[in-house]
C-alpha cells in the first residue's frame, strides 16, 4: 500500500493539531453550482456590452496614438479579451483587482475611467498613475484597482498579500489576480498559489489563457493545455472554461468569489481567451496558424456573441445600439481630448515618488490603530 | 536601564510596536512555533497568537511579495528572512515591488514594510550562507537600508523602521544576537538616517557599521596604545546616509578608513569613499581606504575563513598605510 | 462543456505541429510494473545493509566531532533516511545525482569514501571539497555526485540542467536529484520540474518528505500531503511511497529510473522517510509530538527493518554481523584519523577556486568539440 | 571589413562559435521561433535546429539554473534574458549557483556559460523595465561582466565570452542593437579585461562604458570646441577591471568623470572613483565626479524620462566642473 495515502504519526497530529491546514485536494471547482447572482437582465446586458465596447474602442485608439508616438514605450492591447474583465467584474464590484501589464481593460471594466486611462497613456498629468507609470503601471486606488505590473507572474505574491490583508480585518473581501498563461510557469505564481491555499485566503486567480506568451504557444511552453490543472499541485479548488461569454464569466467568476469570500480558500480559474492583436504594439504576430485568428474573430469575438444575444434573445433594436455605439465613441473621443489637453508632470514629479512622505508620528506613546483580527486558519469543520 | 541582548531588544522593538498597532505583523520561516531560528521572536506567538506571528513555507519570493501586496492596502507586515542570503530568490520582489510600487502607482500605493534578518556572515558556513547584502539593496532608490551593532540601537533602530512610512531592509547579524547591551527602560526611537560617533578622536576616521563596528573599537584601542587617536563612526543608516556626520568627522581628521563586510567590488565603501573624496578633495591628507571581506567567496574551513573578513589587524594596517606611521 | 477539455486552433496545431510537447497528464508511475532489476541476493542485500550502517555510522561520528568543535558551521545529518540513497544507488550507479545540504550519506551511496566525507567536515585538505566546501557542499567528480547545496530548492534546476546535458549528448544517463517536502515550496523546484517535463528530460526528482523542514511540520507548510502530488500539476508521472525498506526503494526508484532512461520524460517521487536527529546539529528538536520519534526508531527504522530481513530470511548470522560491524566500525575509525592527519587548505585556496583557470583557447581557428546531438523534443509516437 | 547592426555582429559570434563548438547552445524566451525578442538571434533555430536553439517558458530562475548545471557538465550554455531586468527574479541561480560553483566544490565542477541579454533603460519602459544591473553582478567574485558600445566590440568580446571557462554576465543595450558599425571580416577575438581609449585627450579623462561611450563621445566633441581636450575610456570589461589602461588614462589627464548608466549609490561608477583617489591620489588635481542615473525609480512620461539619464550636457557640466572653468 502506498504511504502517499497511509501517513505516519506527524500526519496524525496534523489532523489532531488544531493548527493544522485542512489537507486539501484540488478539483473542479464543487458547489454551490450557481451563483448567488440574480439572472441577468436585458439592461444588465446592455451594460456590460456598452463596457465591453467602451474598452475595445480605447484599446483601438491607443493604438492609433501609439502608431503617431503620442503613447510610447510598451502598449499591449486587451482586445478580444473583454468579455473576461468585464464579466468578472459584476460579482466583485467592491473586491481588490490586479492584473498583469495587459491592464487597460481590467482598469476600466474596474471603475476607471476612459480619460484616466488614455491621459495615463499619453503620459499626463491627469493620467491614472499621474503619467508615472505608463500602460504597464496603471493603479486607481479609488476604485480598488491595485495595477498593472510589468514582471511576469511578480504580482501574483501581491494578490495574495491583498487577499491576506482582507482576510486579517475580516473584511469580507476578495482579492482577484489576473496573469497569463505565461506567467502560469513562474516560481512567484506558485509560490503564491502555495501560500494561498495554506492560509486560506480569500483570493480568486485567474489565468487568461489567450493560448500564446509573447510568441510562444502554449505547446512550446507547457506540458499541460490546461493551466487550472496547476491547481491540482497546491490541493487547491479550481474551475476552467471559455471566457468568450460574457454572462457566462459573470456567472462562473461569481460562483468563485462566492466560494473565496465564505471562507473556504482561493480558487484558481483558467478562462480561455484570445487576443486579436500581437503581444505589443510591436509585436506582428506572424507567429499564428493561418486562420487561426480569423476563426476567433469569426467565432469567439465577445463582442459579437453577446450582441447576438442582444438582439436575438433581448430584442435590443438597432436604434438601441446606434445610440449605445454613439455614447461609446462620444465617451472616447472626449477621453483623447481629455489625453492631449492634459499637461505632462511636473518635473518636481521625478523626485516626488521615491519615498513616501512620512504619515506616521515618530513620537513616543501614540496610538496607533488597533482591531480585531480574525483567526488566520479558520478552521473548516465536517 | 536593563540590560539585554541584542535578540531581546530586537523582539521588544517588535512587542511594542505590535501591542501599539494592530496593523504589524510577523511572517516569516520558523517565526512562530519555533519561536524563530535564531529566538528572535521568542514568546510572540503565544502573545500574538497565528494570526499575527505567522509561519510560512520555504517560499522567500511568494512570502515577501504577499508582505507587499499586504502593506499596499493598508498594514504593516515584518518579512523575516531567516537569513539575508535567502533573500536573493525573493530579490525581484524587494527591489521590482516594494522600492518602486510609490512610483511606479504615482504615489497611490506605497509599502510601508519592514524585511529584515541576519546579514553577512556567521562561523563556517561556506559560500551560499555568507553574503553580505549591504549593497544590493542600498543601490536602489525606494528602499531603506539600516543596520546597527548593539542593543540600544538595536531596539531604537528596529522601532523606528516600523514606524516609517515605505520599505526598510533592516540587517542583523547572526553573531551577535546574544551579545548584551544597556536599553533605556522607556521608548524609544532612533530617527533613521543618523550616524553616530562611537569613540571621538582626532587622526582619522574609521567609518563603518554593523558588527564591524567592533573590530573598529578593537584596532583603534591597539592604535591609542601607539599614540594613534582615531574616531569610529557607525553609520547605522546605510540608505538614507547621514552626510553631516560622516563629512564633519573627516573633516576633523582629514583621513579616513572605510571597513565592513562584504565584497569591495561596488560595496557600500566605494560609495562612502567617492562621496568622501568629492566633498572632502581639499581637506584630505591621503586617499581613502577601504578594508573588506576578500574578493573571493566565503571559505568553509577555518584557516582561510579567517582570512577573509576585516580584522583589527588589518584595520590597523590600512591606517597606518594611510597616516605613514 | 469545458474549454479545458475542448480547444480552439492553437490547439489543434499543437497536435498537428512537429515541435509540439505531448500533453501528459500526471498520475502514478504507469508500466512497467516491475523494474528491470534482477531479484535482490543476499550478498546484495548485505551490501546494503553495510552501506546503510556505514552512513550512520559516520554520521554519529560526525555528531561527536562537531559536539568536539572539530566540525563547524551547519551540520545536518542522515541518520533514519539512510534507505532512500542507498537504495536508490543501485539502478543509478551510473548516473548523475545532486542532493541539498543533508548530503553525507547521499554522496557515500554513490562511492564517495568515508575518508573524504569526514576530511571535507573536518575542513581539510583531502577533504571531498578541499576543505573549502563543509558539511553543506560536499562534491564528488570523480563518483558524478554533484554536490551539496544550501540554497532550498535551488539545486532542483541544476538537475534540470544536468539531465539536460545528458539528453543533448545522447549518454543514456539520468540526472537524479534529492530534495526535502519543504524545497517542494520553492519557486526553483516548479519552475525546474515544468522545464523537465516540457523537454522531456532524463532526470528523477526525488522529494525525501521526513515530515519537517526544519522546525516545520508538514501539515503547517503544506495545503498537501502528499508532495509527488505537485506533479500532476504540471503533467509529469508521479510514484509515493515509504522508504525505509531499501528493498522497496530500490526497486521503485529504478522503475522511474527505466522510465526516465528510455526517454519518456523525468519522474517525480516522494519517497516518506523521518530523520532521527534535530535538522541540524543545533536544533533541540523539540517540535515532535511525543512518542512519534520513538515510534519511527521502533517500526521504521531502515537498519533495523533490513536487518530483519537479512536474519530472517536470508539466514544471516550473528557472526556475519558482528563482522561485518567491525568493518565498519574500523573503516570509520579510519576515516576520523584519516580526516585528523590531513593538513588544513593552503592559504593559497583562499584565491584559486574564485575562477576557473582557463583551458580553452583564445586562438583564432582551433577546433572545439563537435559531436552528434540528439533531437530535444523526442516525439514519442502512439 | 563588413558593415554590420550590433545585433548581427553579436548574432555572428554566436553562429560562429556554434558552428566551432557542439557543446554550446542558446536558450532563452522567443529566441527560437519567434527569432529573438530583439532579433539577435535570427535565423540561429533554423541553422542549430530547436535541439541547440531552445524556446522556454517564463521561468528565468529555472533555465538559468538549468543553464548552470548542463554546464557543470560539460556544455557551454548562452542564457539570453530577454532583458537582464528579467535575470532578478533568477538572481540567485547566478550569485548562489553559476558564481559560485567552482570555488564550493573545490574546483571540480565550473560553470563556464554567458548570460547575456540587452541591459538598462530603453525608452519610456518605467519603473519595472528599465534596471541597470551592472553593479549586481559585477559586486560578486566568481563573475565576469562584459559590455560593448560598438559593433566589432560586440562581436569580438561576445567571442572571447562564449570561450571563457567561467560565467560571463554579457551586457547589451535594446537601443544599439541597430546601430551599425565595422566589423573585421576575419575572426576577431578580444581577451576580456581590456579597455580600450576611444579618444585621446590631455585635459580629463571620461570613464565610461556601454551605449554612454556615445554621451560622453558627443560631450567630447562640444568641449573640443571650447577648446577642451578630454580622453575617452571605454572599460568594456567591468570585472576584471583593466586598472593599467584606466590608470594610465588618469594619470596623464590628473582628472576623470565616471559616466555611467543605473543608480549612483555603490554602482560600478562608485568603485572607479574609489580605485582611482587610492591609486593616484597625489596626482589627481580635482575629485572625481560622476555622472550617473537619477537616484529615482525610472518613470514613464517622456519629459521626466528625459532628466534621469546621463547626457551630453550633464556630462559636459561635470567636466567644467572638474576643470575649474
Ligand atoms: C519575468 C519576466 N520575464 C519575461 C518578461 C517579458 N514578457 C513580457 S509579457 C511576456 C509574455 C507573457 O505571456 P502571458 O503570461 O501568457 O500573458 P499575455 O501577454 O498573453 O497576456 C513576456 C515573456 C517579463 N515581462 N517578465
Ligand atoms: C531559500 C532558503 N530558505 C531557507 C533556508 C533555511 N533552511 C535550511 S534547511 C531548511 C528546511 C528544509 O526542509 P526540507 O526541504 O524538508 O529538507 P530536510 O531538512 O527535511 O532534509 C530551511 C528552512 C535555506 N537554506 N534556503
Ligand atoms: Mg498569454
Ligand atoms: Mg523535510
Amino acid at each position: 500500500m502506498d504511504a502517499a495515502t497511509q501517513r505516519g504519526p506527524a500526519q496524525a497530529e496534523a489532523q489532531a493539531s488544531p493548527h493544522s491546514a485542512v489537507h486539501t485536494q484540488g478539483g473542479l471547482l464543487p458547489l454551490p453550482t450557481q451563483s448567488s447572482l440574480p439572472a441577468i437582465t436585458r439592461d444588465e446586458l446592455l451594460g456590460l456590452y456598452r463596457q465591453m465596447a467602451l474598452i475595445r474602442r480605447v484599446e483601438e485608439l491607443a493604438a492609433k496614438a501609439y502608431t503617431q508616438r503620442k503613447i510610447l514605450g510598451f502598449c499591449h492591447l486587451y482586445i478580444g479579451q473583454e468579455s473576461v474583465a468585464v464579466g468578472a467584474a459584476v460579482a466583485t464590484k467592491g473586491d481588490y483587482w490586479m492584473a498583469a501589464y495587459r491592464e487597460h481593460g481590467h482598469a476600466m471594466a474596474k471603475g476607471t475611467s476612459a480619460r484616466a486611462v488614455m491621459a495615463e497613456l499619453y503620459g499626463r498629468r491627469d493620467g491614472a498613475s499621474r503619467g508615472l507609470g505608463g500602460s504597464m503601471h496603471i493603479f486607481d486606488r479609488e476604485h480598488d484597482f491595485l495595477g498593472g505590473y510589468g514582471i511576469v507572474g511578480a504580482h501574483v505574491p501581491l494578490a495574495a498579500g491583498v487577499a491576506f490583508a482582507a482576510k486579517y480585518r475580516g473584511e469580507g473581501r476578495v482579492a482577484l489576480c489576473y496573469f497569463g498563461d505565461g506567467a502560469a510557469h513562474q516560481g512567484a505564481f506558485f509560490e503564491a498559489l502555495c501560500l494561498a491555499q495554506l492560509y486560506k485566503l480569500p483570493a480568486v486567480f485567474i489565468c487568461e489563457n489567450n493560448f500564446y506568451a509573447m510568441g510562444t504557444p502554449l505547446h512550446r511552453q507547457s506540458a499541460l493545455a490546461d493551466m487550472s490543472l496547476r491547481a491540482d499541485g497546491i490541493g487547491m479548488q479550481r474551475d476552467a472554461f471559455e471566457g468568450f461569454d460574457v454572462e457566462l464569466v459573470r456567472e462562473r467568476v461569481a460562483r468563485a468569489a462566492d466560494y473565496a469570500r465564505a471562507g473556504n480558500g482561493p480558487v484558481m480559474l483558467e478562462i480561455v481567451t484570445y487576443r486579436h492583436r500581437g503581444h505589443s504594439m510591436s509585436d506582428p504576430a506572424k507567429y499564428r496558424p493561418a486562420g487561426e485568428l480569423e476563426q476567433y474573430k469569426e467565432e469567439s469575438d465577445p463582442l459579437k456573441i453577446t450582441l447576438r444575444r442582444l438582439t436575438e434573445d433581448f430584442g435590443v433594436t438597432e436604434a438601441e445600439l446606434e445610440a449605445l455605439q454613439a455614447g461609446v465613441e462620444a465617451e472616447c473621443e472626449d477621453a483623447v481630448a481629455f489625453a492631449e489637453a492634459s499637461p505632462i508632470p511636473d518635473p518636481a514629479d521625478l523626485y516626488r515618488y521615491t519615498y513616501a512622505p512620512q504619515q506616521t508620528t515618530m513620537g513616543v506613546g501614540e496610538a496607533a490603530p488597533t482591531f480585531t483580527i480574525p483567526a488566520l486558519r479558520a478552521q473548516k469543520e465536517g | 536601564m536593563a540590560t539585554l541582548q541584542i535578540r531581546e531588544a530586537l523582539r521588544r522593538a517588535m512587542v511594542e510596536e505590535m501591542r501599539r498597532d494592530d496593523r504589524i505583523f510577523l511572517m516569516g520561516e520558523e517565526v512562530g512555533h519555533y519561536n524563530g531560528a535564531y529566538k528572535v521572536s521568542q514568546g510572540m506567538l503565544e502573545e500574538f497568537g497565528e494570526q499575527r506571528v505567522i509561519d510560512t513555507p520555504i517560499s522567500e519570493n511568494g512570502f515577501a511579495g504577499l508582505g507587499v501586496g499586504a502593506a499596499m492596502v493598508g498594514l504593516r507586515p515584518i518579512i523575516e528572512f531567516m537569513t539575508w542570503n535567502f533573500s536573493l530568490v525573493a530579490y525581484d520582489q524587494v527591489i521590482n515591488s516594494a522600492a518602486k510600487i510609490y512610483q511606479m502607482s504615482g504615489g497611490q500605493y506605497s509599502a510601508p514594510m519592514v524585511f529584515r534578518g541576519p546579514n553577512g556572515t556567521a562561523e563556517n558556513l561556506a559560500a551560499q550562507h555568507s553574503t553580505s547584502v549591504d549593497s544590493l539593496y542600498a543601490h536602489f532608490p525606494g528602499l531603506k537600508v539600516v543596520t546597527y551593532c548593539d542593543a540600544a540601537d538595536a531596539y531604537g533602530l528596529l522601532k523606528a523602521a516600523l514606524r516609517d512610512d515605505g520599505p526598510v531592509c533592516f540587517l542583523e547579524s547572526e553573531l551577535t544576537y546574544g551579545m548584551k547591551g544597556e536599553v533605556p527602560d522607556e521608548e524609544h526611537i532612533i530617527p533613521l538616517g543618523q550616524a553616530k560617533v562611537r569613540r571621538a578622536g582626532r587622526d582619522l576616521s574609521l567609518i563603518t557599521w554593523g558588527k564591524q563596528v567592533f573590530t573598529c573599537e578593537a584596532a583603534a584601542k591597539q592604535l591609542e596604545a601607539d599614540g594613534i587617536d582615531v574616531e569610529v563612526v557607525d553609520l547605522r543608516s546605510l540608505r538614507p546616509l547621514d552626510h553631516q556626520t560622516l563629512f564633519a568627522s573627516v573633516a576633523k581628521t582629514r583621513r579616513a578608513v572605510v571597513v565592513h563586510e562584504g565584497h569591495l567590488f561596488a560595496g557600500v565603501g566605494a560609495e562612502i569613499v567617492a562621496r568622501l573624496q568629492e566633498a572632502l578633495f581639499d581637506v584630505l591628507e591621503a586617499p581613502v581606504l577601504r578594508v573588506t571581506s576578500r574578493d573571493v567567496p566565503q571559505p568553509y574551513a577555518s584557516n582561510l575563513e579567517k582570512l577573509v573578513n576585516p580584522d583589527a589587524a588589518r584595520v590597523v594596517e590600512a591606517v597606518r598605510k594611510s597616516l605613514g606611521r
